[in-house]
């Protein structure tokens, strides 16, 4: 039998007195598409930034690939990670930002064969090689000498799911990374993500408020509210058939708000 | 053995000169800064000429030179000032060069829309900058002016070069009279320090008391 | 004219160098010195109560002078042809032969300006602006060999460190700073070889002749009396030897 | 007293001297500030107390007193405790040191330009401490810097008569011996001061062309 | 018979090689109010800063209350206006802004009586009496003590509006006054702005996008489009029989966003 490849266990986060997970658990199975929705501040970003070690946690324990993220043993006793040993988990994961951050003083090439060529010790050649590849995938094979200056919103955001694919990871993480672009731009790079999720066998966590793509992306829907689980399942309960009152009266905000479900 | 008493008291008027230097020395430098500041936002291309011409000048030129110029060539030109007065002057012409651009730049960045209220209200040119742009480009300037106030006080040392009997010039003296050189030398540095602490204080809690009742608006 | 204009002010302002025992600045300020003292007694008998001094680099006196920062330069500013074509001196007061501050034993065996020309390893400190500086350039020193020293303890300092090799002040100014430093590993070459004995005297602008006139004039009758002995003596200096020259002697003309 | 234009072609191949090596210890100044800022930078930051602190401590205590001093104690102070360094080299160090607490300044408002997402994506690609600041920040960082130091740059060149009071026979003290032997100020002030208009108004120019080609940190 | 309070005629306006206005006619009588409709960039704001002075002109002329704003006359012969003719002029007219413009540094009573104390050097007390009046008016004498940065959206533009009444102006000028309003605040402005039209015999010229407003406050409506007068008339003819292709067009648009008309 599979085991998760992300265990999550009464995990604690605070910012100060902030109080923003607090005991929350949950599993991911190694190739499952999860979409995580809920209301502003529930606390969404802040998991994928935990998985990503971006944030320390608190409290509680996150295993990724059959390891502890934030604990090591040494000696028997079990310790906080050091450096060493993020370095060696943050293998495993990627990352894609609202806001691209690209690395705007390197081309388009450049920004997507930094890592592996820095942290894989990859040959320049093979980089980037690979790094047309995904380039082509995500259909911008013909900038890969731009500088991210002179690319739409659109354009950079698929230069910035390519980077993060260039590193192989076995999971990625998206947070909301079309709510930074002009509506006419969002398909561009829904169309990449759906063509992602149908080709790649890649675990993927997903955080949006575009209800409709969450439904076609997702095997499977949570829904946060205040850094907890209120209700979660495929998306076609969760979005027809809500049970929670919370679920409902959110869901029908962000229809009234223009979002297709 | 030697007296140190003496010497401190010594050092002591130095301190006290230093502090007037730097005192007169700010408040010209002040002036100097509005006047050159404002004139280099002047409708009048002459005015505007004369304000750059005067802070390119001190800019450009180190205040070391200024100093040994306005002591010994200046009275050529039949202007013969006091050590002291020679000193402010210096001083606060050339720290004042600098303030004018601080000045010019607050008073720019204050929002384009403030103006635009004053002219609908039929207020006249002085009325606008006395009674809506200065007060807001103030509290703007405030500590960039705390910094060049302690940039003048470092400055001052330089006038012991003019024989003025400063805090510097008097430690040479100490130091001549009684062949120490560590202790009149670590005296005035940390006098030095102690007057520069002094003077960011003071600016921040002038600052405190411009910004008062502006909070939420920068 | 100057002179009436002193009196009515109530004081003279004179420049001094703070290199004793020519000039010294007490630990409460006061200025002494012989020339200081000379210059405050004179002044007291021509009506002029006060002396104000401000210390000053010996290069910057006669700009100084020009500049209108003082009345005269009472500092052991020595008489040269070449600066009384520039000032008006009075008749001389403090004479000085020069000497060298060495390290004990003379290890470079320096004799004169000329033997440090001569060393091409050498470096003197003088004072700027100052005689000892002078005459070395004029021995050939070059430049960039010739350390201008801001004051007599930073030349004893430089010495004492090793920056300089030899540094160059009158025997009594040399003297004085060997009592205070009272280092083991010093010595005073006195006189310098071919240097010549210097006197200095009260420096007026060129155009103060009759200030200078009537300085003189006090300064003959304090001679006469024994209180100009009195009052330079003590300091070290011989009135003899100030009362055996004059300033047309020394001034070359 | 009369402008001398004689006395002024006289002086101008000694002042011209002068000014060779003012530029030469405003370059070794520089140096030495540039380096030493980013060692103040970096020991500011470290999130040890015991380093930041002291460093920090330091840093303001040497902004806060004037060069003249610290130049006196380098060149006077400093023998008494063995280290005995040549006029030239104790002025750019004493020169160095001062501006090295300006340069670190430049270089915290630098660093902390970059946005924060540019430190996260770092993370996010897995690149290491030092493969972050070589990659990432250093050469996003340090373009915006370069006016803000070029202007440091020429604060400097104009406080290098400073060292004429440690015996440093630059600009102002060739000026300065040529006034002693000569009895006339006039001349060689107004000249050191002409010769560092001329070269203020061409470091202006290049430096309004660095602001425009790198941009300006936001203060 | 009356004469105009203000006369436009051939007025042109070019931002550098952009002409703005065109050679635009028209003129207003006293006590008329009037709205100015019309697409974004069609010259409504330049035609009210031009009033308020705040914009040079590069063509035509305008006369207001009987006097050139631009021009003096000086030896018979016609000349630009100096700063001295600008100020006489400008008593007449006043402006409310559409992001209200406030002196920050000063409370809201001070921002009222600043200018009759300055320009028309009214005793304090007699310029805070009517200051205190006014704020009355405008529903914030309660404010009068605070500081703008302490006040609402809404409760700003009130008091933008009592600052410029304060110096009692024949014409008043309103650029979009409402349209950096939160929609729950716009309410309490317009409520203001009716009585104010109701109370005066003001001359008031005013630029909106809230056409149900523009329709109960305005006696003639004039319909702009590239700095020309497309359309004008009483606003129920405008609103309900626009005869122009460009003014249905832009109504029917208008209202397709959620304006009420
Ligand atoms: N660095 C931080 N310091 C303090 N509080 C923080 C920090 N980051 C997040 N928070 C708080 O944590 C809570 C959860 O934030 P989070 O960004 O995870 O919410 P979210 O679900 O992603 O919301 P949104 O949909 O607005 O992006 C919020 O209350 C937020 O203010
Ligand atoms: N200061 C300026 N410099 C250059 N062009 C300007 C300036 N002010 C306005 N314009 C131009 O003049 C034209 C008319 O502008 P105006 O602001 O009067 O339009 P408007 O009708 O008020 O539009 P909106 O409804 O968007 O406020 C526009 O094309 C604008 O870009
Ligand atoms: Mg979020
Ligand atoms: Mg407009």
């Amino acid at each position: 039998m599979t085991q998760p490849i992300i265990r999550i266990d009464r995990l604690e986060k605070s910012f100060g007195s902030l109080k923003v997970l607090d005991g929350l658990s949950f599993d991911v199975m190694p190739g499952e598409k999860l979409a995580l929705i809920g209301p502003s501040g529930s606390g969404k970003t802040t998991i994928l930034r935990i998985l990503m070690t971006l944030e320390t946690i608190t409290g509680g324990h996150v295993e990724v690939c059959g390891e502890q993220l934030f604990h090591m043993r040494r000696n028997g006793a079990e310790r906080p990670a050091d450096e060493a040993h993020l370095h060696h988990m943050r293998r495993h994961i990627g990352m894609v930002f609202q806001h691209f951050n690209l690395f705007p003083h390197k081309c388009v090439l450049d920004n997507i064969t930094l890592a592996p060529i820095l942290t894989k010790g990859e040959p320049r050649a093979a980089a980037e090689r690979r790094a047309m590849d995904l380039l082509e995938m995500v259909g911008l094979a013909d900038k890969a000498r731009a500088m991210p200056s002179q690319l739409s919103g659109g354009q950079k955001q698929r230069v910035a799911i390519a980077r993060a694919l260039a590193l192989q990871p076995r999971i990625m993480l998206f947070d909301e990374i079309t709510s930074a672009l002009d509506p006419e731009l969002v398909e561009e790079v829904l169309l990449v993500m759906k063509r992602l999720a149908a080709e790649t066998d890649m675990t993927m966590l997903l955080v949006t408020h575009e209800m409709g793509f969450a439904h076609e992306f997702a095997d499977r829907v949570l829904f946060f509210d205040r850094g907890r689980i209120v209700e979660q399942g495929p998306p076609d309960q969760i979005f027809t058939r809500p049970t929670h009152e919370r679920t409902q009266s959110f869901l029908r905000k962000i229809i009234a708000a223009g979002h297709r479900v | 053995m030697t007296d140190w008493s003496g010497y401190l008291t010594l050092i002591a008027g130095g301190a006290l000169m230093t502090a007037q230097l730097t005192l007169y020395g700010s408040a010209l430098a002040l002036v100097a800064a509005f006047a050159a500041g404002l004139a280099r936002l002047s409708r009048f291309f002459a005015v505007r000429a004369l304000a750059t011409v005067y802070i390119e000048f001190f800019r450009g030129t180190s205040i070391f030179v200024q100093l040994f110029w306005v002591y010994f060539v200046l009275p050529f030109a039949g202007i013969t000032l006091s050590p002291l007065a020679a000193g402010v002057l210096a001083l606060g012409l050339n720290v004042g060069a600098y303030g004018a651009e601080v000045v010019r730049g607050a008073v720019l960045s204050v929002p384009k829309d403030q103006v635009e209220a004053t002219v609908a209200l039929n207020l006249t040119r002085f009325q606008r900058m006395r009674h809506v742009i200065l007060p807001q480009a103030l509290p703007l300037m405030l500590p960039t002016f705390g910094n060049n106030a302690i940039e003048l006080l470092k400055a001052t040392a330089v006038v012991s070069l003019i024989s003025l009997p400063d805090m510097t010039f008097q430690a040479q003296v100490v130091r001549a009279q009684t062949g120490n050189t560590l202790l009149p030398f670590v005296t005035i540095l940390v006098l030095y320090y102690a007057m520069a602490m002094a003077i960011g204080g003071g600016v921040r809690l002038l600052e405190r008391r411009a910004t008062r009742g502006l909070d939420g608006v920068r | 004219d100057t002179l009436d204009s002193l009196r009515e002010q109530g004081f003279a302002r004179i420049a001094i160098a703070n290199e004793p025992p020519f000039t010294a600045v007490a630990a409460d300020g006061t200025v002494s010195g012989a020339a200081p003292d000379v210059a405050r007694e004179v002044f007291k008998r021509l009506g002029v109560p006060e002396v104000v001094a401000s210390i000053s680099e010996y290069g910057a006196m006669i700009p100084g002078l020009q500049a209108r920062r003082h009345d005269a330069i009472t500092a052991g500013l020595f008489m040269k042809p070449e600066r009384c074509q520039a000032v008006a001196y009075s008749e001389p007061i403090l004479c000085d032969a020069e000497a060298f501050l060495l390290p004990k034993g003379n290890p470079k065996g320096f004799r004169s300006y000329a033997d440090i020309a001569a060393d091409p390893w050498a470096t003197i400190g003088a004072p700027g602006g100052g005689t000892e500086e002078k005459l070395a350039l004029e021995a050939g020193v070059p430049r960039n060999r010739v350390i201008v020293v801001p004051d007599g303890q930073s030349g004893l300092k430089m010495l004492q460190d090793g920056r300089i090799d030899v540094y160059s002040l009158p025997v009594l100014s040399i003297s004085d700073l060997m009592a205070k430093a009272a280092d083991p590993n010093l010595e005073m070459l006195a006189p310098v070889q071919g240097a010549p004995v210097y006197c200095d005297g009260a420096a007026f602008r060129k155009q103060d002749t009759a200030l200078r006139d009537a300085f003189d004039v006090e300064l003959a009758k304090m001679k006469e009396s024994g209180e100009f002995a009195k009052l330079i003596e003590p300091y070290g200096f011989s009135a003899e030897a100030a009362k055996s020259t004059s300033r047309a002697a020394l001034c070359g003309e | 007293m009369e402008w001398d234009w004689a006395f002024v072609a006289e002086i101008m191949p000694v002042l011209l001297q002068g000014l060779q090596l003012t530029l030469l210890i405003t370059l070794l100044s520089a140096g030495v500030a540039a380096g030493l800022g980013l060692v103040f930078a970096i020991a500011r930051r470290s999130p040890r107390a015991w380093i930041a602190r002291p460093v920090g401590l330091f840093v303001s205590f040497i902004r806060g007193t004037p060069l003249l001093v610290q130049l006196y104690f380098i060149f006077y102070v400093l023998p008494d405790a063995g280290i005995r360094l040549p006029p030239l080299v104790a002025g750019v160090l004493g020169m160095g040191l001062h501006y090295a607490t300006y340069a670190a300044e430049v270089y915290r408002a630098g660093i902390e330009n970059v946005p924060r997402g540019q430190w996260e994506a770092a993370r996010a690609t897995n690149l290491t401490a030092a493969q972050t600041w070589r990659h990432v920040i250093v050469p996003q960082a340090i373009p915006p810097m370069i006016p803000a130091l070029a202007n440091y740059l020429i604060a400097m060149f104009k406080e290098t008569p400073l060292l004429s009071a440690i015996t440093v026979l630059e600009l102002m003290n060739q000026a300065k011996s040529v006034a002693n032997s000569s009895y006339r100020y006039v001349e060689p002030m107004t000249l050191v001061g002409v010769l560092f208009l001329a070269m203020s108004l061409v470091s202006v120019v290049l430096l309004r062309w660095l602001e425009h080609r790198y941009g300006r940190l936001a203060k």
